[in-house]
């Protein structure tokens, strides 16, 4: 596993201590998050502990015209797109399956069905290219995920209909209890090739080393060279959810190594050697990401519980039938109290 | 005024659908340079350009997974599915975002996916599957089988210009039932079912290929005295209750049919309904004509797979002699 | 005697079913080392090895096609489908092969693919389905819903052990439900409904989770002076008309519930042939409850989607007051 | 396309000459299936024509005791199986959905869905391996079916489970009216190492290539090192199947350089070169296929329709619901002529 590369990919200095920034802040967030679940505050929390570098360095090397097609683990993806934290976690906590209108983001509602949010970027893509629109879209998914079909199918059509799309896969060497060698005896890299694009694997951990490779993609496919397959080699530090037990089937030993590879403590040493940052501005940094959780904590526990027929009726048709809308009133009627 | 095949009304559909709005896009397997296994596209992208009407690879999940992207982007996307019996392996893009898609975004998806569906056209296996059940079952679709030319163009320009996803059945077994088409016509509704022909006796309820065995029916039940109403129910998601309902207590007999498998099929919601919402009206139990309960059987059996008239006016006795 | 959970009733099925028959084989996803993620299969790669019990890549429709394949060699695959609602991706392995395999080659299928279904579990998406109706159309296939700890284990032991394949859903939100078992215990045959409570005044039929569900509303109604009498239905195909039947002919009045939408849900089956085999005898239509047709909604809502006892008693005064 | 290699692969005179004579009598079989489906006796008939190298090669490669698992244009493979023509043909004139047993000839049913039986191919595969048995699987497939979830999710579990299985695709450049680089931007034969196997491009027009390649790949199973894939380059010189019309999409202009490659034209070439052959033999197998052809029509035209209540009814389960069989007696009872 290679250094933090020196190359800053001609980032001032605010934007490579923003880098930093936003790795604690939403490091810190996830923690919080976790908290707030055992709490009984969330239903369920999926943390993203270790793969910080790979969610800020992918959206910073993105512009803010550019699209973003995410699985379930890219909560700090979407705080770095400016969702708030707080109410997105409406989701984990059971109020919504939408607590943002992707339109405003550019960011599209997280995917649970592993692998099937992938031939949505490529379409979303193909309709990019066929506006004539400079727009390039990032498709994030983990490596479980390059196990379906649909991946497969996805990554084939876009080499065809060169679609302006940056697979972007979080390989954090598990896939729940599945380790990475029983997923695949391949390599997720080089399968790119066989699909008429290239395909390059980076250190996760390393944020300037995912700034440089999905700047490179995106260039790419802005160019209208078509889509490239990024392999981001990083690592699930935590549970794969609240509801996991990763003692049960992962080998203690596993951990050290990638601890010391920690993206946010390495960037850390870089930025001090560099003297682009001081231990004022890390001190600063860490209350700033602490507000910002307090902040999160504040908003998601005062989380109004939405009106349950709009909820329920609200969204299921933009032109809803009139029968849909008999059974709407007759729920609603059923809510009020007996007289 | 002119007489028309339905295969030709719904390519007359799609190439008004292309003209009138450029974000309409037609794709899927063999549709472009073709014109599709059943040259419903014939002629479209020699027309609008391989950019509006295209071939994809060999993907049916991914036709479907691209058609979500397409339209969260802004296009009207009218995939293709080649047959039937191919569109199982795009269930979990149609189940899980297709139908849900909207619920989770607020956004519109404007999706038309265009199946020929049925048997009686002696085909191998997965050719002639009626899957219509698995999809009025899942909320967030609508399900159209339009029966005549002029519904297939009119309810497959509703289901276009539309803002809700539709699976729209074709009945490909009458894509050469000539029909009256009038241009332009009046847009026909999603939901609204159509007294095919007007009757007193019993109610026989269909849609799709079915219709016109229903009608062919009735035509021989007039010559023994007897008058079937038929219902051709043109959409089963949403379903047209008041039309059937009041049809059924009207005759008090109702008979409902269509080519797949009855046991679980669409007849068992609209029989469960007719018989919770016209228990005090209904003479007889209302009876359910459909394929047999096995897989679709090689060509040279599927006559004695699929209903046809003789069943009908047989259940038409049975229904009438009930009690 | 012993009392288990439902849970731990199928966890001993598997345990059983591996060491009698070498033939058995237990994969899917998260099912070795980890035991599941509901631990189902804990223990039981430590106990039979790496070779019979073991996890598979991420892949659906892979899971159930290598079944195929196992079977046809002359194995008893016991695949696992984590969450319902990633059954759909495996669809088309399912409808056009698992299905109608038999059928096309003479062969014997013996797969049994065990499915966590239904929900009340606080989840979210996509992990709450109830697609039993799916499969219960889908012609080939036999479909079963245990509802206590010893029909979990008998119904599995008689799936494993058939010649048939068959889709086994397992009511995810009573894995802690408990009950007795017996062991050694006389096979539960496939296709035999149970009545799980003895009753005159209407009869409530039901299956999986619904179960518990209805026998909590007959106890209220019971303190009312109402008995209702719950049929568990057991195993949806192939159906137990006539045990249904017999009910309803002694009641005079059927309500079916389940959580899956009512809207071509498997009550539209159930109600159809009651309201058809049973015209005569009933005193009132046949009352559907089941889940809004809606998707899924989040789970801080879901006990506003799915039914209950008060909507069962509910629709025990509606019915007992028609007419 | 490099010419007919000289390596025999140790084939005795009368092997190399039973490759010819197979290739011969297949293709004068599908010529007269061709036929059989315009004069009306056939529902559909699905062409293989110049692909009999890849065909004949393949299965002979292969030990009796192996598996073939095809889709549905392995019509040439199934007589080489030994399995009656005329009674197979049975498929395509709506007879039945599985004219022969599988186990007898071990050679599984056609797959009409495409790429769906390459996942059967890998769990056959993985349970002989759990068997300790020596067979191996030959899965055979198109250049579509490379597409399909169901190719990718099948390729990579035969990687992760070591599967003894061959996958071997029929490149013919189409899918139905497809064109290979509108099927995919990449290269099949590339993508194998994606899954952690060799892949091979192989030319699949000449008949002692694909005996080579496939035994190299069946030896490689047997030894338990796993799977391969062979890509066959080869080309549909017919229409895709009799419904099909390729002059609404093929240039004219591609048969050409094909015809010169005509596989068994080619190998005619190598064997009189060789002197392996001559004319009198040539004669003896053309007039050795014309007969075998006649004897297939005869077949054919004089099949019986099966009984319909054991043809519908008779193999939907094999324990047979209570339910299931009134209703076959209702079938059966509703077939006989009113009284
Ligand atoms: C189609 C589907 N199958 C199974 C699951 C259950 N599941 C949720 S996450 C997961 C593992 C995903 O692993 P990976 O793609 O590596 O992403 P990660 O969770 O490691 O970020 C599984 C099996 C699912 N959500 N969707
Ligand atoms: C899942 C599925 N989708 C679509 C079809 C319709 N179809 C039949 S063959 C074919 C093309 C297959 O091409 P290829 O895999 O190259 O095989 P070839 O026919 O050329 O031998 C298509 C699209 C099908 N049979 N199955
Ligand atoms: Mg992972
Ligand atoms: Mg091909």
């Amino acid at each position: 596993m290679p250094q933090t590369g020196t190359a800053n990919h001609g980032l001032t200095r605010e934007q490579l201590v923003d880098l930093y920034r936003k790795m604690v802040v939403i490091r810190r967030a996830d923690q919080e998050a976790l908290n707030l679940q055992r709490q009984g505050e969330l239903g369920l929390w999926g943390q993203f502990l270790g793969q910080e570098a790979t969610q800020v360095g992918a959206i910073a090397a993105l512009q803010d015209s550019d699209w973003v097609v995410p699985s379930y683990r890219e909560f700090g993806m979407a705080m770095c797109r400016g969702i708030d934290p707080g109410t997105m976690l409406g989701y984990f906590r059971g109020l919504t399956h939408g607590p943002w209108d992707p339109r405003r983001y550019r960011f599209l509602p997280f995917a649970i069905s592993v692998a099937t949010q992938v031939p949505h970027a490529v379409g979303f893509a193909m309709g990019c290219r066929l506006e004539g629109s400079q727009d390039v879209v990032l498709c994030v998914f983990g490596d479980g995920a390059t196990s379906e079909g649909d991946w497969h199918e996805a990554m084939n059509f876009a080499g065809v209909f060169r679609a302006p799309v940056i697979f972007l896969c979080q390989n954090n060497q598990w896939a729940i209890s599945v380790p990475l060698r029983q997923q695949t005896a391949g390599s997720i890299a080089e399968r790119a090739q066989g699909y008429g694009f290239p395909g390059v694997r980076i250190d996760g951990n390393d944020v300037l080393a995912v700034v440089g490779a999905v700047r490179t993609a995106a260039d790419r496919a802005r160019r209208g060279d078509g889509p490239s397959l990024i392999e981001s080699v990083t690592y699930r530090m935590g549970a794969h959810t609240s509801a996991d037990d990763p003692t049960r089937y992962r080998p203690p030993a596993e951990l050290a190594p990638w601890e010391a590879r920690d993206p946010i403590a390495r960037y850390a040493g870089w930025l001090r050697a560099q003297r682009i940052v001081d231990e004022a501005q890390l001190a600063a940094i860490a209350m700033e990401a602490d507000a910002a959780a307090q902040a999160m904590r504040a908003t998601l526990t005062h989380l109004p519980i939405p009106p349950p027929g709009a909820s329920l009726f609200g969204r299921v048709y933009h032109d809803p039938p009139a029968s849909f809308l008999k059974e709407r009133e007759e729920f609603e009627a059923s809510l009020e109290p007996p007289p | 005024m002119s007489t028309v095949t339905l295969g030709k009304a719904i390519t007359q559909a799609l190439r008004d659908a292309l003209a009138d709005d450029r974000k309409v896009l037609v794709f899927g397997e063999d549709v472009g340079r073709l014109g599709g296994v059943f040259r419903i596209t014939d002629g479209l992208q020699h027309d609008f350009g391989e950019d509006r009407v295209f071939d994809t690879p060999l993907a049916e999940s991914a036709i479907i997974g691209i058609s979500v992207g397409l339209a969260l982007r802004g296009f009207r996307p009218v995939p293709e599915i080649q047959f039937d019996g191919f569109i199982y392996p795009a269930f979990e893009q149609i189940v899980s975002h297709v139908a849900k898609y909207e619920n989770r975004s607020g956004l519109s998806l404007p999706i038309t996916i265009r199946v020929p569906f049925g048997g009686n056209i002696g085909a191998v296996e997965h050719h002639s599957e009626s899957p219509e059940a698995y999809f009025a079952h899942t909320a967030g679709l609508k399900v159209v089988a339009p029966a005549t030319p002029a519904d297939a163009y009119g309810l497959l320009r509703t289901a276009i210009a539309g803002p809700d996803p539709v699976i729209f059945f074709e009945p490909k077994a009458r894509y050469y039932l000539k029909g009256e088409l009038e241009l332009p016509c009046p847009p026909v509704p999603l939901g609204r079912a159509r007294i095919a022909r007007a009757g007193s006796a019993v109610s026989v309820i269909a849609y799709g290929p079915m219709v016109e065995t229903a009608l062919q029916a009735a035509q021989r039940a007039d010559a023994e005295g007897i008058s079937l109403e038929v219902v051709d129910l043109r959409s089963l998601a949403p379903l047209d209750v008041d039309t059937v309902v009041a049809s059924v207590r009207k005759t008090h007999h109702a008979i409902v049919v269509h080519e797949a498998p009855v046991f679980g099929g669409f007849g068992a919601e609209v029989a469960a309904r007719i018989s919770h919402d016209a228990f005090d009206s209904l003479e007889a139990p209302v009876v359910r004509l459909g394929g047999l309960n096995i897989p679709y059987p090689p060509a040279r059996f599927e006559k004695l797979y699929l209903p046809d008239a003789d069943r009908i006016l047989q259940a038409v006795d049975e229904t009438l002699a009930y009690g």
